[in-house]
């Protein structure tokens, strides 16, 4: 456009970069933090010239937070919760949008009900759940006053319901992330804007329900799944109470809850620079997945609220 | 929205749909459920003492004064890291929306923060902020002279939650916002031009106006991120802390559920909270029904 | 033998019926065109012809065959939709062998039919490419083509060329000409194209609101519309439907009390035949029947000619349009390129009612 | 193949790896039981955690409570109370031998041990001895207490003389100043004998003396005599490590931190300040915690854990454990042993606790407290006397509030239980 | 006077170049159709003259200005968008006022002025109704009516009607005219729609690849075209253009060694006077200047006659399109829609060389 504004455009650039810095400023500091000896990083004001501790102190952290395992565990939950929740939600999108049967409306509002519900909400009863699947069963026999019945087989050694909690274990942190409708409901809406005609040309070839959801869904469904890849996977690795909750064994433990044992603490001196060096390991892979995946990361976040 | 090209097949439906709707009945459904009894209970810590009591929980919640006070301190910090975090996208989402040229390179540069988890974000910023040996706070106390202790003051810790909270949603809302720029057609804001407004004009009378659907959406998925995902934030920053003054609801469910182990009183509070996301899940779909329609 | 035999069809969609009983008997190698107004139920048949949707009463027979129950993938048909649906994430050769390869026919089988087909339409060289590596009338033609290899015996054809511009319209209608030359299947053929029909139709279908208004060649549609409304779809620029009354001999047209027009003898003699006078009719005369005294013009009787004022003058270099104003009641005629009449002019509008045609003005059936 | 013993506890650092290494000496000591000892946290989540398993039915055989969570672990239900458990166990234990300010602590109303002792402590006054001598004060005595109005004057010098840059910081403040205040000036924390007595108590901190206590803190803040440290990071201790603080109030378990973490000055240990109106002063009260054995595991596992308990309570391991972290040794045996080997004479420090809790006989308001949602009662006293050092209180007004506050927390505990 | 006055001008995006100077004239009051293929650079120049695009090199001028520099709101332009741009938040009363408003206009002006607009356009009952409550035409007419009350002295139109259906796009168009004698402004209009361009223009400018190609009345591009691609570009069937050679006399054209015709004499002697003779030309004929021998025709040399043969025939009803070969050298010829003419028939071709074009095969141009 023929349009001069010089100084809005030099102050436009001004307040960019300005705001860019504000924003790295944290991760700056603590990069910076992260390289110093814990003399240098307890000064006050901390020295802004970088040291030459960054790999001690990464090894620090790395030993002190037990990384190694957290970090595995971090993974398998991320994924695990990424993988589930696609596969399960892609089925039911695929059920919902493309058969017409008596209980689709009900299961499509059940589902939906849930959309926005985050597992904070519902945490505490949620946790009783997982402590115990069979916790429907279980009231059922204390409404019957069958409790003694479950004494005599915890005084005995045989454990019913021992096997049946989730508390500790990986299905435990992933499965009730897995209850969520959002990428049933951005599936939905994907499945909805591709054109009829081409689940009617794949009927008019000749192709099942399956095949079609097989040969042609899913194909075009790519860059929709590689989206939500990545907000899943986020999502999953910096989910913060429920792991909190669900383990207290430091092996399951995942790496954001982990950080708190580096975090200095009463007990402690101040270690900031191993803390810090710890945050940024743990924050390094979601951080990275969503810089190397920007494109995919963008259309996901970006296509639900059409 | 039902396709007209369907397949008919009987029992597939319902095998694909199982999955999810199994996931959801008892990840879900059976816990909100059971917390909605839980909320009438009276119990001890190891459930092994239980009686009904009605709605005994939900009224000494109402009438205890610190409740009402977590819900007024939600209400403060919910909206404050909203503001906050929404103004700050926009405004940089409309600057980088006039640098064409370089809009990728600096979305590069501002998105990251969304990956990083609440809780590292609090430990970052308790490091920028902490009263002794905070870079920032040094600044604040040495520029403003004020005496600034978020291990002390309620403020200063309110402060503190925020900023942590509010920083990594920035990149949340400016990816939204430059989206929601780039889908306003290019005509609109020519044809504003050739109609005489500056660009200052423009961004009021055409941008924002136009914006509003995204705003709204934004407003609505800020809230509930700081209403929950911020625990990791409180948690590591100040636990509620001092003095209760950054005990926001969802905070205290955990406090009185598994620390305070009042396990009736924390189901009563997860019952409200599960109310309010369902209020403005309602609220949310009425509106964007109505959205503004940009071309026909 | 692929005829197609429609009978008595309808269609609901819930409790709104769409299709309120049909009858039609396609020829076999037929080419048969459906045009018709938005919502008046072409693609609905074309789709229940297809199997893609079902038939809520009546009988669809094609060959010896109630396909009434039939998939639609055993019903020997193929589609052509508007939009293509071509499969993105496939190149040309997958997208025309998916169906083949779904029937598991053997490779070699696929292979030879497949090239076939590319040969057929130019599409060898483009066998490796994606639809979105395709021009518009490329993919229009794999469209075609994933059609062409299942050598089915009827083609169904749902606007194809509605997504095309002007200059690959015209190109793909001849294609689709020398197809049906190619391989002589019955083709059913949707449009809402007027020229599309004329050019390409064996037969053309005129629907309306769910009822078949006109069956017929080209010819017989513009030559003898059986109502105003086929009357005034077909023929571009329109036909001009003017109310008149017929005076009680049948030898008198009057327009809106405006100006009188004698019927030609032979009209005169079969309205008063049918004992159709002292009514209130609709002429209708197409603007090339209306001529302006600008050049020589067969001879018509002049009491045929009414004095008439130029509105406005649209000249498209090879003809011109006139729109002409009798007092004020609006005309369209049709002049040469090279015209030199203009806006404001006084002119003689000549009728020529050879080739008029006379409506019913209450139901609006053709009287001739 | 071993037996396997899960034993939850809530030690870390300096004290965790004293713990690990009890476990490893046992663990070679014999070859039938292999214990496994989990760090769940801190104090709170321990108990969390324990009281988690414990609904999931997955808990461990031991979990270490603190002091506070004694009430809610002994109505629970959920444990196997240690008296029986050694005498199932076959082990005849002298109870007698045990210091009796520690096990009164965890005993039900028959007078029987609950849980086993484990590491027990008293809040003691620890002080860096270069600042007292560079600002000439003469070092407080280890058996006398200095009075609150000596310790302000001492305090007042110090800071005049810029020698420190604060005063004194409480680490545990419900702990050491309202909890251990009352019982060494014979105050009530609660009635019927600080819940000893009955379910239906009532919180009784806000008397007029604690009051005056909490206000002339928060008086002393103003010249930084008293400095708040928060409840954690970087909390009192860092700030006594630092050199941030002359005087320092914690549990007699900080030494182990001390010995690792203070390099460069000299510090040591007095007893507890005193009002100058207390003439004779009360004994302090216990803190710490100790480790009870939950129910719904096999007998063969049982006896695992007691053979372990009774493992821990040997003289040796008693006399290790406190040299190393400063918990009271727990029998007497152990204690007449160390006295004998003349370590007192040595380490003076260590025994300043130990006689501070021995100083009297224990009163109604000095025996301990046992009160049901105990924890949640620490988090208000907590929360409210931050609400004093930030000005949003006066101290009456913050402990009136306190109190209110926590027995309505009483009262939801006395209707659970009835 | 708004006069706009373009030259030497070009656009660089970026290191290509989209205009490459091109200069025209246009004068005040003219109604300037810019047509050309899709990228040939219509939407650039005026997007140009609106400033919305700056100027790479050369003047512009509007009146006596240059406005090279200066912003869009202050060239004295409006500019209808194809898509409107509507304020989709603002009712039709807001959309008209905002620039007035802007430039702070009084309030009884404003509103005289948008009242004044709706009346023109019949827009005056729908002001408060929302963008999206507005049919196709009317948001189009909000539009213009956003454009009137500025009081521009250029409008500009971007292909403002390619967003309606044919019905609406007639009466759309009728519309425009009407406005332009009623506003008398000058008005540059982009569109890729000939019958639009040739009914509406005063002058056509027809453009290719950034360059302007010609530039006339619609007549004289019709009549006169300068090149091939203007003549094949203008007029519907396109000319039939056939490469042939003049022989040394300038008197006879030979088609690709498969039949020759004598030219008429006049055009022969311009021809020759030019030193035409002996070279490689194109033959252009439209496809109403060949008949058929179904009727009679004006009397023609019978050595314009040439056997032909009807390779297929489009019948519209009105007119009928024969597509006609010369041994293998195909011609779209026009004739009557009553004509009995079909497929396989022998026919003999009249050449109405009165009316031909001859283009040098080399350059291109026109030779007559
Ligand atoms: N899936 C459907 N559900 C309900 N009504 C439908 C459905 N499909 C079509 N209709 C209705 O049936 C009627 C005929 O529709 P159809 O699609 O056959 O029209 P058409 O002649 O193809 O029109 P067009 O030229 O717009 O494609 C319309 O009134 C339409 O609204
Ligand atoms: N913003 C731009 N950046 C780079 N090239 C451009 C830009 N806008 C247009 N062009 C190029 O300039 C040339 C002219 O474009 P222009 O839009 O003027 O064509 P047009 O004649 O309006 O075509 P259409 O009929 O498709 O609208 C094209 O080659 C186009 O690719
Ligand atoms: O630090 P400890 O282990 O002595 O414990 C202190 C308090 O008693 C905890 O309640
Ligand atoms: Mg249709
Ligand atoms: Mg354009």
């Amino acid at each position: 456009m023929v349009e001069k504004t010089p100084i809005l455009d030099t102050l436009t650039y001004v307040f960019l970069i300005l705001g860019i810095l504000i924003v790295g400023f944290p991760i700056i500091y603590a990069l910076i933090a992260a390289t110093l000896p814990i003399e240098d990083v307890s000064r006050v004001p901390m020295p802004l010239i970088p040291g030459d501790q960054f790999l001690v102190n990464m090894k620090a952290a790395w030993v002190k937070g037990d990384l190694g395992t957290q970090l595995t565990n971090s993974f398998i939950m991320a994924s695990g919760i990424t993988i589930g929740k696609i596969i399960v939600s892609l089925f039911g999108a695929f059920s919902i949008v493309y058969f017409d049967y008596r209980l689709r409306k009900i299961a499509f509002v059940s589902v939906f009900c849930t959309l926005m519900l985050p597992v904070e909400v519902r945490i505490l009863p949620t946790y009783e759940m997982a402590a115990n699947l069979l916790g429907p069963i279980q009231s059922l026999v204390d409404l019957l006053h069958l409790g003694w019945l479950m004494d005599w087989f915890a005084t005995h050694d045989i454990s019913v319901t021992l096997e049946l909690s989730l508390l500790d274990s990986y299905p435990g942190l992933i499965l009730p992330l897995v209850a969520s409708a959002t990428c049933t409901f951005l599936f939905r809406q994907f499945f909805l804007t591709i054109p009829e005609e081409l689940c009617e040309a794949a009927k008019m070839d000749g192709a099942s329900a399956m095949t079609f959801f097989r040969k042609i869904l899913l194909p075009l469904s790519k860059t929709n799944i590689a989206a939500l890849v990545v907000i899943e996977f986020v999502y999953g690795w910096n989910q913060y109470l429920w792991p909190l909750l669900i383990t207290t064994n430091p092996k399951m433990m995942t790496a954001v809850i982990g950080l708190q044992n580096i975090i200095p603490q009463a007990d402690d001196l101040p270690f900031w620079n191993v803390a810090m060096a710890g945050s940024l390991i743990v924050m390094l892979p979601p951080v990275l997945v969503v810089l190397f995946m920007q494109r995919w990361f963008v259309k996901g976040l970006v296509d639900p609220e059409k | 929205m039902i396709k007209r090209s369907i397949f008919s097949n009987k029992y597939l439906p319902y095998l694909l749909i199982l999955p999810q709707v199994l996931v959801t009945l008892t990840f879900f459904y059976w816990p909100a459920l059971n917390g909605l009894i839980n909320s009438m209970l009276l119990s001890d810590p190891f459930g092994l003492h239980t009686s009904f009591v009605w709605f005994d929980n939900f009224v000494d919640l109402f009438t205890d004064p610190l409740y009402l006070k977590s819900i007024g301190i939600t209400g403060v910090f919910s909206g404050a890291t909203a503001v906050t975090s929404i103004s700050l996208g926009l405004f940089i989402a409309t600057l980088a929306n006039r640098a064409c040229k370089v809009k990728a390179v600096i979305r590069t540069m501002l998105i990251w923060p969304y990956a990083v988890a609440p809780a590292i974000s609090g430990i970052l910023w308790l490091f920028l902020l902490h009263p002794s040996y905070g870079v920032v706070a040094l600044i604040i106390k040495k520029t403003f002279g004020v005496d600034w202790n978020p291990v002390l003051h309620g403020s200063d810790a309110m402060v503190m939650v925020i900023m942590a909270s509010a920083w990594k949603e920035i990149s949340y809302n400016f990816v939204f916002f430059i989206a929601g720029m780039q889908a306003i057609p290019t005509s609109l804001i020519e044809a504003a031009a050739m109609d005489g407004a500056s660009p200052f004009r423009r961004f009021w009378n055409i941008t924002l106006p136009l914006l509003s659907p995204t705003l709204f959406f934004l407003m609505v998925m800020n809230i509930i991120y700081s209403f929950f995902e911020t625990f990791g934030v409180i948690h590591t920053m100040t636990q509620g802390g001092p003095g209760g003054s950054t005990n926001i609801l969802v905070y205290k469910v955990y406090q009185d559920g598994f620390i305070g182990l009042n396990l009736g009183s924390s189901s009563a509070q997860s019952v409200i909270l599960m109310s309010i996301i369902i209020i403005v899940t309602i609220l949310q779909f009425k509106y964007v029904e109505k959205k503004v329609q940009y071309t026909g | 033998m692929a005829e197609v035999v429609i009978s008595d069809v309808y269609k609901m969609y819930g409790k709104v019926e769409a299709i309120h009983g049909i009858n039609l008997h396609i020829k076999d190698k037929e080419f048969i065109v459906f045009v018709g107004p938005s919502g008046c139920g072409k693609s609905t048949t074309l789709r229940m012809i297809a199997g893609l949707e079902t038939i809520s009463a009546g009988t669809m027979r094609i060959g010896d065959r109630i396909i009434n129950d039939l998939a639609p993938k055993d019903r020997r048909v193929a589609m052509v939709f508007q939009n293509y649906a071509l499969y993105p994430h496939m190149n040309v050769y997958d997208n025309m062998s998916f169906g083949l390869k779904l029937k598991k026919h053997p490779k070699e089988v696929i292979q030879s039919r497949v090239q076939e087909a590319a040969e057929i339409l130019g599409l060898t060289s483009l066998l490796n490419r994606k639809p979105y590596e395709l021009s518009g009338g490329q993919r229009q033609r794999v469209a075609m083509g994933r059609a062409i290899v299942r050598k089915p015996s009827v083609f169904l054809f749902d606007e194809p060329l509605s997504n095309l511009d002007a200059k690959l319209r015209t190109q793909m209608r001849a294609e689709i000409k020398r197809l049906h030359q190619k391989v002589k299947s019955t083709i059913v053929y949707v449009t809402h194209d007027q020229v599309e029909a004329m050019t390409l139709a064996d037969r053309i279908v005129v629907m309306r609101d769910g009822h078949i208004e006109q069956v017929g060649t080209p010819k017989e549609l513009f030559r003898k519309p059986v109502n105003t409304f086929v009357a005034g779809f077909i023929g571009n620029p329109p036909m001009n439907l003017v109310p008149c009354t017929l005076d009680s001999d049948s030898a008198t047209l009057t327009c809106r009390g405006k100006f009188s027009l004698p019927l030609p003898q032979a009209q005169a003699d079969a309205l008063r035949a049918n004992g159709h006078g002292n009514k209130d009719v609709i002429l209708g005369i197409r603007p090339e029947n209306l001529s302006v005294n600008d050049g020589k013009n067969d001879p018509v009787p002049d009491d045929w000619k009414v004095d008439a004022l130029v509105d406005f003058v649209e000249p498209l270099g090879s003809e011109t349009y006139l729109h002409v104003k009798i007092q004020d009641i609006a005309f369209q005629a049709r002049t040469k390129g090279t015209t030199t009449i203009t806006e404001g002019d006084k002119v003689p509008l000549i009728f020529d009612l050879k080739y008029m045609h006379l409506f019913d003005a209450a139901s609006q059936q053709s009287l001739l | 193949k071993k037996i396997e013993i899960q034993w939850w506890h809530a030690m870390r650092s300096a004290r965790g790896e004293v713990c690990k290494a009890l476990i490893d000496k046992f663990n070679k000591s014999q070859d039938k039981y292999v214990v496994i000892g989990t760090n769940k946290g801190n104090y709170d989540e321990v108990l969390n955690a324990g009281i988690a398993a414990i609904r999931a039915h997955k808990q461990p055989h031991i979990l270490q409570s603190f002091e506070v969570g004694t009430q809610t672990m002994m109505l629970s239900g959920a444990i196997y109370p240690v008296y029986k458990l050694m005498s199932d166990a076959g082990y005849d234990i002298n109870w007698n031998d045990y210091l009796q300010a520690v096990l009164s602590y965890y005993m039900n109303k028959d007078g029987k041990l609950m849980s086993m002792p484990f590491n027990s402590s008293t809040p003691v006054m620890y002080y860096n001895a270069d600042m007292f001598k560079k600002a000439g004060i003469p070092l407080p005595s280890k058996s006398d207490p200095m009075t609150w109005d000596e310790l302000g004057t001492i305090l007042k010098t110090m800071i005049d003389k810029k020698i420190a840059p604060a005063g004194l910081v409480a680490a545990w403040q419900s702990w050491t100043q309202i909890e251990n205040y009352c019982a060494i000036h014979n105050l009530p924390f609660a009635s019927r004998a600080n819940g000893y007595e009955g379910l239906d108590c009532v919180l009784q901190f806000n008397s007029p003396q604690v009051v005056a206590h909490i206000a002339q803190l928060k008086d002393w803040m103003k010249d930084k005599r008293f400095l708040y440290g928060g409840q954690k990071y970087q909390g009192p201790k860092a700030e006594f490590i630092a050199q941030n603080a002359a005087v320092y109030i914690d549990s007699i378990s900080g030494i182990a931190k001390l010995k690792k973490a203070v390099k460069d000055f000299q510090w040591d240990v007095a007893p507890l300040p005193v009002e100058s109106w207390m003439a004779r002063p009360q004994n302090s009260i216990i803190g710490g915690a100790s480790n009870w054995v939950l129910a719904g595991h096999s007998k063969e596992e049982y006896k695992g854990v007691a053979a372990f308990l009774a493992f821990l309570a040997q003289p040796e391991q008693q006399i290790f454990w406190h040299k190393q972290t400063g918990y009271f040794p727990i029998t007497l045996t152990a204690y007449d042993e160390l006295k004998k080997q003349g370590y007192y004479k040595e380490q003076p420090y260590q025994e300043v606790g130990i006689k501070q809790l021995n100083r009297a006989i224990p009163t109604k308001n000095s025996r301990g407290l046992r009160l049901g949602y105990f924890v949640q009662i620490r988090n208000i006293v907590n929360e409210e006397l931050e609400k004093v050092w930030n000005d949003t209180k006066t101290p009456q007004q913050a402990l009136d509030d306190a109190v209110a506050r926590g027995n309505k927390e009483l009262r939801a505990f006395e209707k659970i239980y009835n």
